[in-house]
């Protein structure tokens, strides 16, 4: 194992020997393929985000936004690649080295489903088999992306232990795994995982900022002041971060899922909300070291977030040693901002987000928005001082996987800008 | 009595359950039992929310475990309460180890298990190369390393693994995760060969469920078996039905003696 | 009224006296400013069509329907744009060309509520007031759609009247814009209605044949043979066609909706179908003159077809023109055929098309794919004399909207290839 | 008599109604009724699917129509069978007239309604632009092509309906579709000023409601009145409270006595 597997003391490869071999053999192959291009395979790649992806997103700027928060906001917009979200970069990504490896079969986990469907997608855009694991909880909640899975021609394999979520769908897929390594490859779903997963995924994603920080140039002639992106796992974090790092005048703002509530419940093991960089602590989980939500004896806590995607006890080890170093701040957002966020985002700008991807929204306004009964408005100086005059925002995905948790949550919830509903409740039909 | 001190005389079978599967009370009765059943040591498991690399079968006993409430502090109490004389194996997830005690990191857990009389461990998720840490605690309180070859590990992995390893190792006998199977794996010969010149004890796990295929496993050359989901299906099947702590026990027990007298055979035949 | 407004006899101007005025100042605004770029609006629309919208869009090979019908198959992916569907070319560029006139409020019908919604976006983004006038029928069947229009901050008005469907809500919205043109414009949704409305409407959309065009250039270093896409109103049609028009070599194939008959039912004045082209006659519909599905006395007939943006019982008059001059070959695609091809490109592309784009495709399986019980396969000379060597198709939107109704529709049929849904049947949940 | 005719001594009140609303039968009787009221033309609607000019109300009456059977077949009866001395002007889109007969173009339908016995034509969705066939059949067969001025109509556009327009001018009030309003709208006398050098009787509709509303309308200088929708009320409130024919008739006949008294209460004034 290279030393390169670790970010710091973060990372490694904390696996069941059986998984070993893939492990190095992977890595073997990420080095070749992804490091090298070997046989062409990042052109390929490249040329495939292209026309089957639709890569490059445009940067586009939120007209409206910026004069809200009297700053130059631009919105990276991964929500317009195929899928609906930046999942496919990851999922294209390693679906196409399993081939280049000659691997026979692809198996992934999914929570929301995205990135299942992504999976789910690029197998079948590529041609080989897929199964895909996914709690049976999450398949109840998620019919629209277990349809759009199965359209593709994906197995989805349901998973009935515990509580039949996203932490269970990893533990059944990883076991699937080691009984099936020499055809299969495990196509994971954010930067997390044992070495080699947690650079690969930032690879792939990378293309995010690559594009990005050419674009903010050739439109304003300079480096932004900030950059934001949500983190769950921290896939699109990461990739909308990396081709930052070196430019020490950004500042990299990782918007985490705050829940209800950033304290911690150690009686029943639950974490109501999602922030493993802003309150976990070091500890292993799936395969690497990193921050996560634990209990003190080192159980691993349920986490709580509005949006799915974000509902994870665990981040990138990579995000972890870049919080730990102070290069990457983490904040976080909890789920009211988020859906105020999500509704302004949609109203302002006619692009309607993921939940997920709300989450930066949110941040965006707390430091910068206009005063509200709970919160005074920062002055002008504080707020520039904190954002800068240029921000970049990542907009991760689109919302429409979301529509019938924003109508639930909405309704319970009492938030300024939420649209009226009414004419759902006066004309029946299949929704809600 | 030393974890290899168990292998030495005849081929040792060597038995998991989860501790506080279905309740604590209920599983100090099933490891007695099993010792009465004949077992040379005991793989005791210490549960984790996240048990990645064994079977459906385990992980439901996991599951179990947790809802009956067991934490590292209960293990510890229940190790010292197990009235057995057999080495306890502690077998887990490197996060509990970890975290335990006041600092980060294994030394911690492992001077209390040392403690409360336990002999060695077994963590799955550990690859020889992070085990570092953990090897010198063990070997600061005199507690044996375990590690886990599989069918597909080799070259150098082999070699870290050799030189960490104490008092047995722990022979995977086929790709997969834990699980009882019906057939028994051909990898096994071939996964003894690859370890022939290791100085530990070999014990062969992964599937073992019957007293004939514990023969036909030693009789393949290893020093002892492994069982745990054949014993842990017995400890479902009971709390599913509804039966008595005692019916249980007595069932372990008699599966238990049919293994052990399978893994005597396999080394009569083989004399 | 110049001769402009018209296609051969087709187009004009049939509309009420009180909106004339309207209509000669959307005439002339569409000259000025569509035409001849005044005050750079062209620039401003192709840049935020680049930024807001995402374009260009990739022209993808789609690899595994190439090797199916032995010829180079190409996709172009609207499907990608901002929304889901083409239609945003249109949407945008007319919300544009509103606030360049001066206009304060923006009305637009809609049927599917893929028009309202691309409007919707449209309004949001430029910061103008949006009303959309939907048939109640199509709110309690469309209701993720009218959640997005919701949510991005347009008023849905329910067209109570009649059925309750597009035809109603068109009506309503010239009702409505004839008492209040003098600040509103109307954003009609296909390149129907009053001239200039088909042209402009036309041109907005015409952006997707010039990207086609030098990107199969590019690829192939040559024109295509042929050039395939659904036709409904016939926007994505004339978007996809127009800069090929003039190459004599490349036949154009506009796929209508076959429904589930071709024949009509004189005495319910049903037809079940949406094949105006095929099987329509001139006649005069919501402004213009064009080939139109009507009973012997002129009463305008209800089609039907299984997808609901192409349930529509007129054409744009351009097309109508390019079809009796033989430039465009009309063919329709039944709904059966539009399932199964939905099916095909989920599984073999992992592209989800919308249920208007999969007739497209289901033309292409008839012409070239395999035997089947009920058809024989063409023989490869013939097939080839009909597509070419080179086929580029128009993926005009995604099918997300569509799978609570391919969910139901796949059930209610036998069809070869639908994918099992069992899981769907096993675990509970909010969908069907 | 001619349409001009009916404006020629006294201002002319001529109310809308559907033919066919809600029924054959009883919209027979209904027209009969308004021209007992004291109509001097009636603007008879052949009702067509897509009616988009006309507002809510009218457009009911005209599913109503639709519904009960009306075809321009049946229309063409209706208007042969109806015994009042009014003329009768058919007030319908253009596609029915279009696709009437064996060829197409306008001719055919022109020919049959004047033999039935109309007068003249109001075409809500023909502009003047477009209507050169309709005229030419018109003037073949000797009937009236009436135009709708509406207070946006300026410049060449107005030209353009001059020189084709006869029986009268049809001036909206304001802008909107048809509907029952309670303001009469002060574009009445700039829209009449615009078009005072035309040779034809100008009459003023859309909003019209009441007996004072009509008197008004003929004070700014009107020609004639023409009230559809509060009179198209009067027909679908009787349908839906299940009112008799004859009721429905009366009450249509003193709606339309109001009206015309109106009318000539407002030229009485005026003298
Ligand atoms: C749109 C979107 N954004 C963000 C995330 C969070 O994942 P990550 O933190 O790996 O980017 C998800 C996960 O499903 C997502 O769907
Ligand atoms: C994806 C898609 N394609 C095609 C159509 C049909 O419209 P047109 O024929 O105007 O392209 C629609 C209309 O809703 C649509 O949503």
């Amino acid at each position: 194992m290279s030393t390169d597997s670790k970010f710091g003391d973060y990372g490694g490869q904390y696996v069941p020997e059986a998984l070993m071999p893939a492990i190095e053999e992977l890595t073997d192959a990420y080095e070749r393929y992804v490091l090298n291009n070997e046989d062409g395979f990042m052109d390929e790649f490249r040329d495939r985000m292209r026309d089957f992806g639709g890569r490059p997103m445009p940067l586009q700027r939120a007209d409206q936004l910026s004069a809200r928060y009297d700053t130059e906001v631009y919105l990276k917009r991964e929500d317009l690649l195929h899928g609906g979200a930046h999942k496919l970069n990851n999922a294209l990504g390693q679906v196409l080295l399993a081939k280049y490896m000659g691997k026979e079969r692809i198996i992934a986990e999914t929570g929301a489903g995205q990135h299942g469907t992504a999976t789910a997608m690029a197998a079948a855009h590529l041609d080989i088999p897929c199964e895909i694991y996914m709690g049976e909880t999450d398949i109840a909640r998620q019919r629209p992306n277990v349809f759009r899975m199965r359209t593709n021609g994906a197995e989805v394999n349901p998973v009935t232990t515990g509580r039949g979520t996203l932490k269970e769908a990893i533990s059944e897929t990883m076991r699937d795994w080691s009984r099936t390594v020499e055809n299969t490859h495990y196509v994971i779903g954010s930067i997390v995982g044992p070495h080699p997963f947690p650079s690969m995924v930032r690879d792939f994603h990378s293309v995010i900022s690559e594009e990005a920080r050419q674009q903010i140039q050739e439109k304003t002639g300079d480096l932004p002041d900030s950059v934001l992106a949500c983190a769950g796992g921290g896939s699109n974090t990461m990739g909308m971060f990396h081709h930052f790092i070196d430019d020490e005048s950004v500042d990299l703002y990782a918007v985490e899922a705050g829940g209800s509530s950033l304290s911690v419940d150690e009686e029943t093991g639950v974490a109501p909300n999602s922030a493993s960089l802003s309150t976990g602590n070091e500890g292993v989980l799936h395969g690497a070291r990193t921050k996560i939500l634990q209990d003190s004896d080192g159980q691993i806590m349920e986490s709580h977030s509005v949006s799915a995607g974000l509902d994870y006890a665990g981040v990138g080890p990579e995000l972890a040693y870049l919080v730990d170093e102070g290069r990457v701040e983490p904040v976080n957002v909890d789920d009211d901002s988020a859906l105020e966020a999500f509704h302004r985002l949609s109203q302002d700008e006619g692009i309607i987000p993921a939940l997920e991807t709300a989450h930066a929204f949110g941040y965006l306004e707390r430091v910068a928005g206009p005063a509200t009964e709970g919160r005074a408005a920062e002055s002008r100086d504080e707020h520039h001082d904190r954002l800068g005059d240029s921000v970049v925002i990542n907009v991760s995905g689109r919302g429409d996987k979301d529509l019938e948790t924003v109508i639930e949550e909405t309704g319970n919830r009492d938030l300024d800008n939420a649209p009226d509903m009414s004419i759902f409740r006066e004309i029946g039909g299949g929704m809600l | 009595m030393s974890l290899e001190a168990a292998f030495a005389d005849e081929p040792a079978f060597v038995p998991y359950i989860a501790a506080g599967d279905p309740s604590y009370e209920a599983s100090l009765e099933y490891v007695e039992a099993l010792a009465r059943g004949g077992a040379d040591a005991i793989e005791l498991g210490l549960p984790f929310s996240e048990p990645i690399a064994e079977g459906t079968t385990i992980q439901e006993a996991i599951v179990r475990a947790l809802e009956g409430g067991m934490t590292p502090q209960r293990y510890l109490e229940f190790v010292s309460e197990v009235d057995a004389d057999v080495p306890l194996v502690c077998m887990t997830y490197y996060n509990l180890i970890y975290q335990y005690g006041e600092s980060d990191g294994p030394r911690s857990f492992v001077e209390a298990a040392a403690e409360a009389g336990i002999e060695g461990f077994v963590v799955p998720d550990l690859p020889a190369e992070e085990a570092g840490p953990l090897r010198n605690a063990c070997d600061e309180f005199g507690l044996d390393l375990v590690f886990i070859v599989a069918p597909t590990t080799e070259g150098e992995r082999l070699e870290t693994m050799k030189a960490q390893v104490s008092g047995y190792v722990y022979v995977q006998a086929r790709l997969g995760t834990t699980g009882a199977r019906d057939d028994v794996s051909d990898h096994t010969e071939r996964s003894l060969a690859r370890i022939a010149d290791w100085d530990v004890p070999k014990a062969v796990g992964f599937g073992i469920k019957t007293g004939e295929h514990a023969e036909r496993i030693v009789r393949a050359g290893a020093d002892g078996i492994i069982v745990g989901s054949a014993l842990v299906d017995i400890v479902a099947e009971g709390h599913e039905n509804g039966d008595s702590t005692a019916t249980v026990a007595d069932r372990l027990e008699e599966k238990a003696r049919e293994l052990k007298q399978g893994a005597l055979a396999g080394a009569a035949v083989e004399q």
